[in-house]
């Protein structure tokens, strides 16, 4: 798993790749924390993610949660299929606002 | 002392009796540690696929028996590494039989059921992310010497 | 009745304390056919990595315990897919133990031998292989009900 | 494991990927041989080869054996690191002729 950060005017874009699992997801979880905390937009690129598991899908909803506390947007960018259908599966699908590019989600994310 | 002998006990030739019905597919041993389940999804994924599941049934046994083994590491062996865990991968004709075993105690499974998912909150998807992902579910009493054993039924497609 | 009797057979608080002592990274049990020799590369690959081999050491356990495979499918079960193989991957220090158990006929290990290499004909080049990728190997007494054991020692680097 | 054949002038050249084993080595042997019994030059594309074993290699000697009988030319294009790792522990890495480029390999196979 990687995951890598850079900023696109006041947007912060979490790229993830690889397998996000139990072993992986505490660093997504401190890096998409770390981000929201600095109160910007925070997109995260999931064209890359060939797995995710529960654990992965928990922090991605604790960013999410944060964010909306602090009133920030927090979405999710073309999300590779096998990361949708775990969304789907945890019926988070239509919670998230998923865009299909990294530009969609900046628009969107304004 | 070699530490194979617990897996070549019993009688081998009934063993490969069991294999010839076409019946293993695997069967795996691991520590209970979070840095291993990259190695069960890879020897389930390829058992899975080596039976004919499609990619989309492979990706979803390979969830279930993920997320099997989370709730073992997290909740059964409270994130203890020295810990193990035992898959077996069976195929009976059309569908694939995926059995779990710890060294915990009994669990309630009364306790075990996944959570309302109208309420967003992390955690609590594992057990249901298994119901989904699966045809069918079930703790059956474990062999000796075992604290439990998952079953877990998927049709091939 | 559970297949996972065998695996789950004798003590399983011995066996907590073996993977407690850092042993066993994984122990594996499948079909000896062509077909599951992914599988094997797979878990082998993945358990190699854990423990902290580079990609090239990772490579040559990998090829070094697929060729001990292919050599128990194709000359101790001449091709019987209906026979098993057990794969046990341990941690000693800075070492990994592979071993590799058979149920056939005890081989004679007089007549396991590399070939010539400066004649140049398909074939005769697993044990090769297997001497060049790994830092020891020996057939050992194999436990009980087995035919045979081989191990094979590999430094981590 | 994909085995795929395309011609280049009189050359046929045999792109192989994936992993290349005792399950797959079959259908390679076959295909290299039913290409060399053509009596046309072959060349083995092996930069997308990520695994090869023993009896990978047997199917590449018998096919340089019976090229060389025929008289015609055999020889392996841009071998992956991994592969070129297990010709040299057979030694064959100077027994085939390795070519850079499929231009390469054309070329030298006039
Ligand atoms: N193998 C297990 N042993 C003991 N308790 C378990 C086990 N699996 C699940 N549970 C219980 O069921 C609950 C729901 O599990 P799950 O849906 O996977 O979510 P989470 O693990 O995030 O809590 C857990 O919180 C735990 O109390
Ligand atoms: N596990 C085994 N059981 C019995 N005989 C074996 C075994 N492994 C190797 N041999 C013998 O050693 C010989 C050399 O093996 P190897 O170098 O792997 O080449 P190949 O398998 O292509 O013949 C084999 O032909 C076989 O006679």
């Amino acid at each position: 798993m990687t995951c890598e950060i850079r900023h696109e005017g006041d947007v912060a874009v979490v790229a993830l790749s690889g397998d996000i699992d139990l072993e992986s997801s505490p660093k997504v979880r401190t890096a998409l924390l770390d981000c929201v905390g600095l109160k910007q937009g925070v997109l995260v690129d999931m064209s890359e993610v060939s797995y995710i598991d529960s654990s992965g899908v928990a922090s991605l909803v604790e960013a999410f949660q944060t964010a909306r506390k602090s009133q920030t947007r927090f979405g999710l960018v073309s999300v590779s299929q096998p990361a949708m259908r775990v969304l789907e599966l945890a019926r988070l699908d239509r919670v998230f606002a998923i865009y299909d590019s990294v530009a969609d989600g900046v628009q969107g994310a304004q | 002392m070699s530490s194979l002998d617990n897996l070549a006990q019993g009688d081998p030739m009934s063993r490969a009796g069991d294999a010839a019905a076409g019946a293993r597919l695997l069967a795996l041993r691991v520590p209970a540690s979070p840095d291993r389940l990259r190695l069960v999804r890879a020897a389930v994924s390829e058992a899975a696929l080596a039976s004919g599941c499609s990619e989309q049934c492979v990706r979803d046994i390979v969830l279930a028996v993920d997320e099997a083994c989370q709730n073992i590491i997290k909740h059964a062996y409270h994130g203890d590494p020295s810990r193990e865990i035992l898959i077996d991968v069976c195929r009976d004709e059309k569908r694939l039989v995926l059995e779990i075993v710890d060294f915990a105690d009994p669990v309630d499974t009364a306790q075990i059921k996944p959570r309302n998912l109208g309420e967003i909150r992390p955690g609590g998807l594992g057990t249901h992310f298994i119901q989904e992902c699966m045809d069918a579910t079930e703790y059956v009493p474990p062999p000796d010497g075992a604290g439990n054993l998952l079953r877990m039924v998927k049709r091939i497609s």
